[in-house]
């Protein structure tokens, strides 16, 4: 099963703009919306290069997922994890940005099957906006976190199964799963349910257990990958992932980064992102 | 900057004549920052543009004679003032890039410059040999720049790169078989003379060289002790090297007198024109190049808007 | 930084036994940016304490067998992400530093490294030979750092450092005079292969080495189109030069496995903490020790403060 | 005659501080008001070393001569001329900064001979200070701008002259003098007129020609010197001037920055400052 390849979305642009606003919207993670120069759309999956303009540009722009986009507005989802996304933060309203957007191939429109949403992390925007385009009430939408505050509930519909490795309080008022996101599949979904098509997007090790679910079960299982990215538009070959078949990779940028789970070869796929 | 300084000693919006050709411009891109000038074609800005808008020459991704699936990653790791690579020559081979790449840049017009590495200076020969034969007719193929300084591979490389004579050798087998292509060596910073390695390609018959190529860098992860990249060192590029970039070609100008193509920290026309201040004939963006596919054609449009 | 990673291969809050020497602490100031261990010494902070708090050695400013004036300003140029230097090895000469700096020193107790610098091997044995003799009983007198790679000097200087069995001539020459006191050779990085100096060194007898000096570098003056400095290139130190400066320590420690003292863009416990994750045994603040008369006793501070 | 090596000015410290206040005072010159963790003292002419702390901070700090100091409020006057000082005025209020201070050798305090004050430029804060301090009546104290639009006014009690190159219009109702301010300074001080000694701070060719009128008369001459400094307390020796007697150079930070004018070489005092 292939990416979308003939995505519709526009050729991508490079677009100046501001930041417009940024909240946390969870005890993690943070909303970023940005004011650019033209109107821009997107397919869910498919991600900017976004750096800082002036004096607090970093020496790249940083990879982030597209969660929504109406007019010259785009919103992000993102969490502080280095330097990059601490300057982000602490840019302020009105900084000036640059953003490559949209790039890469998305998740691809559903067809009959039903899907198996499973979300971890800062994989859950290309899952929210794929499930707000294209998500019927047959698929199960899963979304996971380390204690369930880390949830951004607010973004997240009635229509989404929460798991939580340790959950904290209630304080959304919703049940929450005591696991992984793949553990709540699952239990939801015990050997012998019907066949869905897996997309996953969020850590390595959980695109490593819904790429297992969907073998085990003969499903067919897309999976959006996170590499250290340079360009983000293909010239750098630097965000690559081992392809299968050969010994040789693939760009996590422009051949990814949704891939079919059986495109890569998982035996070498680690290194950091492992732990 | 709307206007050109009066110290130039040189237009540098005019086109730039090295060796036995004629570039349409003096800002190109370096090698291994803009892929093999195909990707990027299709990005826009809001104003509209393409990023191969004014450049004098796309220097393609270093071929070797085979393929190479590169290095593992992390290839990439962004430092405080710029960026280590390890990238490991992956590259399509000259068999591909002669049958697949050269005729897309030529049916597009993109001026180009291919980047060849190899590890014996006899090799260096076959690659020119065997482009020059599959290239022969092509128009906007203006030229050879030998990688004789690529940190990133175990054979050959970068110790390859520092030993004069190998330098000179590796030149002469080239220049044999690109009778009407300017050819140009490109320099390691990480040896003591760069005058000297620049003089050897000279020897050879280049028509210039192109310093620097990337420094020796590192960097560790905190939390496990271990270094960022697999290989332990990588290339270190991009605004910190700026300054060395300036003396190593200040070096060669005064030295030997012979064209340089000055590469390293380039971002904008201030930087390249701190290049050509020193004496270089043509400016490369390298970095830069990755975090903007429009840095280069934007310093080529600050250019030839300066007055 | 509250805690010292636990990959750590030694506890870096002791001291350090080097050669025959034992020194207080592994985080010590380079030499030419904190003088001759005298200015500073009057400064405070809101808090108290003094710049010299827990530093294991400073290494002094290089002094020749003459007192030498220096090269003409501007010697200093700030870059964006560095700092060029041109000071020329600017002097007292080996007399007066023996003389009024030496029991200056000892008398406040500091502990310190005499860096020395010369045109020839024998120069090296007359400078060290002079120093022992002048200084023997000094109690805080640690030992010496051979600077092999000033790049600010016409004679000698980098070049001068850049030839292996020169540079084991040299230590050589100053360990005969040297019982009892340890002996550092600092290497230059605008070489190809720094551990084969390193190695150099240790067959002369050096009981370790210091990586690394500055880079060169150069900038230009948009205005003028002249270089900032008046000898056109100078020497880049500061932030920028980090990642090249743990790449040749790491090279050093792989290849020889010798001790190091490693110094290049250091301003913060991180920063040392990364020299000590490639096997550096010390560290040197330099540029940073400038803006900051504090810089290096707050490493250390941090460090002790570690849990 | 010697700048003051006795300073009763305290040993100099390492503060951090905010930025308090940030205003332009004149068509090129700008106040800027820190708040220091602790309160300082100074004795005119002496400076401080300033930088912006983390993430903004520059290479290295910048020398600025200190305006005032109350509590711990320390004043500068500035002039954006680069990076660095465009980067202070873009901090704004709140930036964090360190400041070592107070640095070098300041201007010594009057004995019975009357003061001729000579500032220009950025060379006005130290002796606004020292008049302040201890400015008498028979001191004639001159200040020189481009235009006259540049200078400090209200900084400027009516005790003083002004000058400047191209005078604009008089918006301060002052009279203006036409020419640079030696030359105010000769139109005031005729050959004959009683002796002064000369403080004088400005760019070089102001030292040069208050040295210079000074020699002429026999008159002793303080300068206070500009260079590119490195560390601001005499480690570096990258702020030299040329010595005279030898061929040597002294440090502009800790020597200086007031050196008696006969103490330095004029006829090898040049370079970038010179232009
Ligand atoms: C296609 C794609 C989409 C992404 N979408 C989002 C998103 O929607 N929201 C979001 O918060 N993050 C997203 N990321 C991850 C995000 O790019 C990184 O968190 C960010 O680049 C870290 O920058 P930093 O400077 O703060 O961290 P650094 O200081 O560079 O690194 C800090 C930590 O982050 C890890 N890291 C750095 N870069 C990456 C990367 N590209 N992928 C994985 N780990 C990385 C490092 O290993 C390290 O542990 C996406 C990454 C990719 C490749
Ligand atoms: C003892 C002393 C006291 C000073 N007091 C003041 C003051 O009260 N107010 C004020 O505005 N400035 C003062 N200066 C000058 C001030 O330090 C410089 O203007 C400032 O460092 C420039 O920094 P920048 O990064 O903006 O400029 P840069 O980008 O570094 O340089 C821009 C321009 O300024 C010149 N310049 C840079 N540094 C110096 C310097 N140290 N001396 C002379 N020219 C320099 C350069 O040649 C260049 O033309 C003083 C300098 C000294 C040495
Ligand atoms: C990701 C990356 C890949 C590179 N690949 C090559 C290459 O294949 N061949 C080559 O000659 N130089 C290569 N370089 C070096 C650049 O062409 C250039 O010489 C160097 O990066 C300095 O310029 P910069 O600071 O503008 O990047 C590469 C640099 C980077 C950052
Ligand atoms: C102003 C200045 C003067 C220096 N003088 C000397 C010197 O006299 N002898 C020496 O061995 N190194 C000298 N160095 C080099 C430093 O000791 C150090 O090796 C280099 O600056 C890299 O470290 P850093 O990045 O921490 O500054 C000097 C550096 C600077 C910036
Ligand atoms: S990030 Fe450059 S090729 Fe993917
Ligand atoms: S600025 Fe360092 S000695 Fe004066």
């Amino acid at each position: 099963m292939n990416p979308s390849a003939d995505a519709t979305a526009p050729p991508a642009r490079r677009l100046r703009g501001t930041i417009a606003d940024e909240t946390a919207v969870s005890s993690s993670m943070r909303r970023l919306d940005l004011e650019l120069e033209e109107p821009v759309a997107f397919q869910p999956g498919q991600f900017c290069m976004l750096n800082l303009a002036g004096e607090r540009a970093l020496v790249f722009g940083r990879p982030f997922s597209l969660l929504a986009a109406s007019g010259r507005r785009l919103s992000l989802l993102y969490k502080v994890v280095g330097r990059g996304t601490a300057r982000l933060r602490d840019a302020g309203a009105g900084a000036p940005v640059t953003c490559l957007t949209p790039l890469g191939r998305p998740f691809p429109a559903p067809d009959e099957r039903p899907r198996l949403l499973l979300a971890g992390g800062v994989g859950l925007p290309p899952l929210i906006a794929w499930a707000e385009r294209w998500g019927r009430p047959r698929d199960l939408r899963c979304a996971g976190g380390r204690d369930g505050d880390d949830l951004p509930r607010g973004l997240l519909g009635p229509g989404w199964r929460l798991s939580a490795d340790r959950p904290a309080g209630e304080p959304g008022g919703r049940a929450v799963f005591a696991g992984n996101v793949v553990e709540l599949a699952r239990s939801l979904l015990p050997a012998g349910a019907p066949a869905h098509v897996v997309l996953a997007c969020g850590p390595l090790p959980l695109l490593r257990a819904a790429a297992g679910l969907a073998d085990e079960r003969g499903w067919d299982c897309l999976v959006s990958v996170e590499e250290r990215m340079g360009c983000g538009y293909g010239v750098c070959r630097g965000c690559v992932v081992p392809r299968a078949g050969d010994d040789g990779y693939a760009t996590a940028c422009k051949d990814g980064p949704v891939f079919d789970a059986r495109a890569l070869d998982w035996a070498r796929f680690g290194g950091e992102g492992a732990a | 900057m709307t206007k050109l300084p009066d110290w130039l000693a040189f237009d540098p919006r005019g086109p730039l004549r090295l060796g036995p050709r004629t570039f349409p411009g003096r800002i190109w891109t370096a090698s291994g920052c803009f892929g093999y000038g195909l990707d990027g074609a299709d990005l826009g800005t809001a104003g509209g543009g393409s990023p191969f808008d004014g450049l004098g020459a796309v220097v393609t991704k270093t071929v070797t004679p085979q393929a190479r699936r590169g290095n593992p990653p992390p290839r990439l790791w962004e430092t405080a003032h710029g960026a280590l690579n390890s990238i490991g020559l992956e590259n399509v081979g000259l068999a591909r890039f002669a049958d697949e790449i050269v005729p897309v840049l030529e049916a597009r017009g993109v001026p180009f410059v291919a980047s060849l590495a190899a590890t014996r200076p006899e090799e260096f020969g076959d690659l020119a040999r065997r482009l020059a034969a599959a290239a022969a007719g092509a128009a906007h193929w203006h030229g050879v720049e030998l990688n004789l300084s690529c940190p990133n591979v175990a054979e050959g490389g970068v110790d390859f790169g520092r030993d004069p004579e190998t330098v000179e050798r590796c030149v002469a087998a080239a220049r044999e078989h690109l009778a009407g292509r300017a050819l140009l060596a490109k320099l390691t910073p990480n040896v003591g003379s760069i005058a000297r390695l620049a003089a050897a390609a000279a020897r050879g018959g280049a028509d210039g060289v192109t310093a620097i190529n990337t420094l020796i860098g590192m960097d560790v992860d905190l939390r496990t002790g271990e270094p960022v990249l697999p290989r332990r060192r990588g290339g270190y590029s991009g605004p910190a090297l700026l300054p060395v970039a300036l003396a190593r070609v200040d070096e060669i100008v005064q030295e030997t007198g012979l064209p340089v193509v000055g590469v390293g920290g380039v971002a904008t026309l201030e930087d390249a024109l701190k290049f050509f201040a020193v004496g270089a004939v043509a400016v490369q963006v390298g970095t830069a190049q990755m975090s903007d596919p429009f840095a280069a054609a934007a310093v080529a449009a600050a250019l030839a808007a300066a007055g």
